[in-house]
């Protein structure tokens, strides 16, 4: 469903995308584990298209996209969520979600017809609301809902686009353990043809709903496989205790 | 039309580069550190030109060169406290459209100051009269301003590179809330660079009046040529200001005497492709 | 996101009432006045559904409008078209203008945004004023106004001219109004709130912005065949900067991205001027000084204050009912 | 408004004073620009214009009040002054207009709605050509009119190749052709000619160095206001004037901002129909009573004024109270003023006057205008105006 091959990517003399490569077969759930700084974020933006890289090839669905723009990658079908609340945060959760669905419908593009009131749209904006737990605060201001409601909410648009793959930046980070669990059975839950690549920074969380797990460090692949062999591994460990020396 | 001709026509391009030099850089530099427009800059050469036409009219010549930029300086002091100090968060919109009223709070009170009338002042006796170079004679006073232009664009240069206060401006465009984080009082700084680049534009017009006529709209007849010479330049740097000033001060001369009629129309159409090209300018501050 | 609240639709109710009472009880100033501020109410919400809606703040829709008004009077003078299609000529014209302005600067943002839109406006500016077939500086006369006699309506006297500027806005409102709620609108309200989501959404940014810009361009155009129409007359100075920073000064006396406050602030703007400058001739000044108290205060304009203060009191009267959800704040 | 109040009670007062006399009170409305580049020529027009009703409102029966309204010259601005002040302010008669811009956009509505104007300054030469009408009467000056007698007598001062400059507009472009037509006409040759962005130009420098390149033996200019001071001060300061001595329409060294150019305007001679120094008694009584008045000496704004109020003045003294009557009458106005004899042509109601070239020379209170010669009065040809014709 999506491949990178060889991806390359520097800042200057900063080597923060080396050589990564990697194969989601549909509807699989894959969690990218790795510290801080290890290039997660980075490889992300670079499969949105907010990032050119260097070298290497992206390709959605057998189709190459490395050199499509943002928009034409969403509307491809490839959805991300922001590690950081990326939302409209002066207009009301309904309106977000109805912005999200209306853009992927095209009906954004209409000038006749209000994008929002249009039926496709509404039921989406419903079915999704109800998938996250939105649904009583469809008409708050998105910036009078709490913290948590706005990490659903970032959740929400990326799903309200009815994509085939859906990028999440660190979806629980911030939130407590409790709900982060919650979140990743909602996530788990998650009809099976959609295929999911998940950044996480806690490697306990990944394990709720990894089918395998590729470990970044330094930008480098460093693991990639079973989660059962993942939670053996002493180079992770390592890595996550800080062992910096041996990456 | 031979090679005086054209020598001639280039000093004209530089005297015309120059005098933009003076406007332009106080307004580039202040964007670069503060992300503040000031659309005010060409009525405070308004007000220079009328300080230096009034005091020269009294006093002299070079009382009016010195007292300009410190009375548009300290016009600039007044206008930091009472305005831009509080619209420092607003948006570029609050910005523009507060300068735009100062636009015509300015030129009213010029009016109401100075009158209708066009003022003139003379150059004086120690810059009167021409001098020969390369087979053209020349006015003097043309060479002063570009000889000080050229002095204070050395200036600035050297300040910014090898002083302490130029170490800090820099820090300053580049990251300001970096720079404060180093112990820098930004908010001081930030004073001292409005200061700084208002007294500029208070000693362009001081050096304009001589050879211009000094009336109430010639603040806003500078604004757009200054604005053009620092969108091309690239907002926030020193050697853009010299860059765009030069282009467009060739550009003008040459444009008027090979295309006349397409000279204004050649340097828009110039900074079009600029924004195009290269939106953040041909010398943009920051990477 | 854009909405017709109560309080919106009844100011606007209000303001047509209002300014159909004058229309028929004014003199000739009266209706002089009047005529002013309905044209430039058209160019404010022009104006307003980029820059307060779009966050797009143009500096170049006085030359979008006077471009509107010139090409109005060229279709008329040089190409001959009859006073209708000359119109409508004129009003694609313009948008079509806006459309290319605002796709090459889709890309800019903030205060570069402003400086290219200026850029723009000062080249067309420049090139009316340069070209001899636009009649340079002393402009063109000899425009004409529609003939409505089939209706029985001379447009040449004030009365009747004041009320076709007025069906003009209504029209204009309505428009505007539609143009707002569709998905183009709502998508472009998503974009001021956060483009780069907007972007990874699926939108592509600069077409919407280019579409919209050009519908308020075709807007601009509609103030400009107004303008063309009510002097008879065209000059360059219609295309100036100074007037796009005047637009942009009544849309924030009014309200940005309030819809109604920019007509509320063309009232205010046209009765200001007139007032004060009958008292003196340094009236920019006072101007001047109002606008930067305004800016100043922080308020959203004079419609932006009073929408906020009565949504304030309606929060506070819903809290106090203990009601669960108060009206959520919109743009 | 102020001024507005104070005609409107003033005029009250002396309806009600006059009550017996039933004196015809006409209403002028004052169409000036009191702001923007022009303002100081509107507040010397008025000036002169007031004088001009105090010094001879004797000479009729009738009583003035006055309203006044700024263009800023902005002719959209100014049509919609014109309008208020007919619709509105129902005025007798409409005196001012100093732009050709704000006249060219106000001209079909005066025509139209028959109500007499008196140009005040705007020289255009179409508004009493081709666009003229029964309804406008000029007392200023045609554009054509000031420079095209300077050609003649430029060439038998023996300047045979001249250059000119001017602003590239409808007046720089009169102007320039008024003086090349009465120029090639006596036999010169006109070696090159540069036209200016008007209003946009601050340095002439590139100019000047062409018109140097050219060879002319002269320079023939027309620059007013602000770019006047700019041109001659720059022209002086490249050393030209000795090589080159320059020539041009009298605005260039306008009394009203000589000063202003110092010693640069030295030697510069220019044709203009009035300076403050034409000998001639009625010239002496106004510039007196005009010092008297403002302090300042008049400018040819001022008289401009100052000789549409006195036609105005007897215009009224035949009887004429209404817009028709004034209209006629002020097509008949004749009468030795400071410019001396100064008279409207009924073919094309454009004024007849003579033209004084004269030089700026250092006088003791700083710099002053020496009369050279005066030119004979010549009426312009009509143009294509059939004045004569539909009269």
């Amino acid at each position: 469903m999506l491949e990178v091959r060889h991806l390359d990517k520097r800042f200057g003399p900063i080597h923060v995308t080396r050589d990564v490569s990697l194969r989601l077969e549909p509807g699989e759930r894959r969690v990218i584990l790795g510290p801080n700084g290890a290039g997660k974020t980075t490889l992300f933006n670079l499969l949105a298209g907010e990032l050119a890289p260097d070298a290497g090839a992206i390709l959605l669905g057998g189709r190459d996209i490395t050199a499509a723009p943002v928009a034409e990658r969403a509307r491809q079908g490839l959805a991300r969520s922001y590690q950081k609340n990326t939302l409209f945060d002066a207009l009301s959760v309904a309106e977000n979600l109805g912005l999200a669905a209306a853009v992927a419908t095209g009906a954004a593009r209409s000038i006749l017809r209000d994008c929002l009131a249009m039926p496709e749209v509404r039921e989406t904006v419903r079915e999704v609301a109800a998938r996250l737990h939105l649904s009583p605060h469809l008409d708050a201001t998105v910036s009078a809902v709490s913290y948590g409601v706005r990490r659903q909410l970032e959740v929400g648009l990326a799903l309200a686009t009815r994509p085939r793959v859906i990028l999440l930046d660190e979806p629980t980070s911030g939130i407590g353990p409790e709900m982060a669990h919650g979140f990743h059975h909602m996530l788990a839950s998650l009809p099976r043809e959609l295929t999911l690549l998940i950044v996480e920074h806690d490697m306990d969380l990944a394990f709720d709903v990894a089918d395998r797990i590729t470990v970044l460090n330094y930008g480098e692949v460093v693991f990639d496989g079973a989660p059962e062999e993942a939670r053996n591994s002493a180079m992770l460990k390592d890595i996550y205790l800080g062992s910096w020396e041996n990456a | 039309m031979d090679f005086g001709f054209w020598l001639f026509q280039t000093l004209n391009a530089l005297q015309l580069s120059m005098l933009l030099f003076l406007l332009s850089v106080g307004l580039t530099v202040i964007f670069g550190l503060m992300h503040f427009v000031n659309l005010a800059h060409g009525a405070l050469y308004a007000v220079g030109a009328y300080v230096a036409a009034t005091v020269a009219g009294t006093v002299g010549y070079w009382a009016g060169l010195i007292t300009a930029p410190l009375v548009v300086a300290e016009l600039g002091l007044l206008l930091y406290w009472l305005l831009i100090r509080r619209m420092r968060q607003s948006g570029p919109m609050a910005q523009v459209l507060v300068t735009f009223g100062l636009i015509f709070v300015l030129l009213d009170l010029t009016r109401i100051v100075w009158g209708d009338i066009a003022l003139g002042i003379e150059v004086p006796q120690a810059l009167a009269g021409r001098i020969e170079i390369g087979g053209v004679t020349y006015p003097v006073y043309r060479l002063f301003i570009i000889a000080l232009g050229a002095a204070i664009f050395a200036a600035l240069a050297l300040v910014l590179a090898r002083t302490q206060i130029g170490a800090m401006i820099r820090a300053g465009v580049d990251n300001d809330k970096m720079a404060a984080c180093l112990g820098i009082n930004v908010e001081r700084l930030f004073l001292a660079v409005f200061c700084v680049g208002c007294g500029l534009a208070g000693l362009a017009g001081a050096v304009a009046a001589p050879i211009l006529s000094v009336t109430p709209d010639m603040g806003l007849q500078i604004l757009i040529p200054t604005l053009i010479v620092v969108v091309i330049g690239g907002l926030g740097s020193l050697w853009g200001a010299m860059a765009g000033s030069l282009i467009f001060g060739f550009v003008q001369t040459f444009g008027a005497v090979l295309l006349p009629g397409l000279a204004s129309v050649l340097i828009y159409a110039l900074l079009a492709a600029v924004l195009i090209l290269r939106p953040a300018g041909m010398f943009p501050a920051r990477g | 996101m854009f909405r017709l609240s109560p309080l919106r639709l009844g100011t606007l109710a209000l303001l047509l009432a209002a300014a159909t009472g004058a229309a028929f009880a004014s003199g000739f100033a009266g209706l002089e006045m009047l005529t002013e501020i309905l044209i430039l109410a058209i160019l404010v919400i022009a104006l307003d559904m980029v820059a307060g809606f779009g966050g797009m703040v143009s500096l170049c829709h006085g030359a979008l409008m006077g471009a509107g008004a010139y090409a109005f009077a060229m279709a008329g003078l040089s190409l001959g078209l009859p006073v209708w299609a000359a119109m409508l000529f004129a009003v694609l014209f313009t948008g079509a203008v806006g459309w290319i302005v605002g796709a090459i600067c889709a890309g800019s943002q903030g205060i570069y945004f402003i400086m290219v839109t200026l850029a723009f406006g000062q080249m067309g500016y420049s090139f009316v004023f340069e070209s001899p077939i636009f009649g340079g500086d002393d402009g063109l006369a000899g425009l004409a106004r529609p003939d409505l006699s089939a209706l029985g309506i001379d447009l040449n006297t004030s009365r009747a001219f004041a009320l076709y500027c007025l069906a003009a806005l209504v029209l204009v409102v309505l428009a505007a109004a539609q143009i707002l709620r569709s998905g183009l609108g709502r998508a472009l309200v998503g974009i001021r709130d956060n483009e780069r989501r907007m972007r990874a959404l699926g939108l592509t940014v600069w077409r919407t912005k280019a579409h919209l810009f050009g519908l308020s361009g075709m807007i601009a155009g509609v103030a400009g065949v107004l303008a063309a129409q009510h002097v008879m007359y065209i000059s360059p100075g219609l295309l100036a900067w100074t007037v796009s920073g005047e637009a942009l000064v009544v849309v924030i006396l009014g309200g940005l991205g309030t819809f109604v406050g920019p007509i509320v602030g063309a009232v205010a703007f046209v009765v200001l001027r007139h007032e004060v400058s009958a008292i003196t001739p340094y009236w920019h000044l006072v101007v001047g000084l109002i606008l930067i108290a305004v800016v100043m205060s922080r308020a959203n304009g004079i419609f932006g204050f009073v929408e906020d203060r009565l949504s304030r009191m309606s929060a506070r009267r819903a809290a106090r009912a203990a009601a669960p959800r108060g009206e959520p704040h919109d743009a | 408004m102020k001024d507005k109040l104070i005609g409107v009670l003033a005029g009250l007062c002396a309806g009600g004073l006059a009550v017996q006399a039933a004196a015809e009170e006409i209403k002028v409305g004052l169409l000036l620009p009191y702001s923007g580049v022009y303002a100081a020529l509107g507040n010397d027009i008025e000036a002169g214009f007031r004088l001009g009703l105090q010094t001879f409102a004797p000479e009729t029966q009738a009583s003035f009040a006055i309203v006044t309204e700024d263009t800023e010259v902005k002719p959209p601005v100014g049509l919609a002054k014109a309008r208020k002040l007919v619709l509105d302010d129902q005025v007798d008669v409409i005196a001012g207009v100093v732009s050709s811009g704000v006249l060219g956009a106000i001209r079909d509505f005066v025509h139209g709605s028959g109500v007499p104007l008196i140009v005040a300054n705007a020289g255009n030469d179409e508004a009493t050509g081709e666009q003229c009408s029964p309804y406008i009467t000029r007392m200023s000056f045609s554009n054509r009119q000031v420079n095209r007698p300077m050609g003649d007598w430029l060439h038998a001062q023996g300047v045979q190749k001249v250059f000119t400059i001017a602003p590239d507009y409808a007046a720089g472009r009169q102007m320039i052709g008024g003086f090349v037509e009465g120029f090639a006409a006596a036999g010169g040759d006109v070696v090159g000619q540069e036209y200016t962005p008007f209003q946009k130009t601050q340095d002439f420098g590139p100019y000047l160095a062409k018109a140097k390149a050219s060879g002319a033996d002269a320079v023939y200019a027309f620059y007013a206001g602000g770019e006047a001071i700019s041109f001659v001060k720059q022209y002086d300061s490249f050393g030209l004037k000795a090589a080159m001595p320059l020539y041009g329409a009298g605005f260039l060294t306008s009394p009203l901002y000589v000063e202003a150019e110092g010693p640069a305007a030295e030697g510069v001679i220019a044709a203009l129909h009035y300076v403050p120094t034409i000998d001639n008694p009625a010239n002496a009584a106004f510039v007196a009573a005009y010092k008297a008045e403002t302090g300042r000496m008049p400018s040819e704004y001022a008289v401009q004024g100052y000789d549409a109020a006195r036609a105005l003045v007897v215009a009224s003294a035949t009887g004429a109270a209404d817009r028709e009557g004034l209209a006629r009458a002020l097509a008949q106005v004749s009468f030795d003023g400071p410019r001396g004899t100064t008279a409207i042509d009924p073919a094309t109601n454009n004024i007849v006057q003579p033209i004084y070239v004269y030089e700026t020379v250092a006088g003791d209170g700083g710099l002053t205008q020496k009369v050279v010669a005066e030119l004979p009065a010549e009426a312009d040809p009509a143009n294509g105006c059939t004045l004569s014709t539909t009269n």
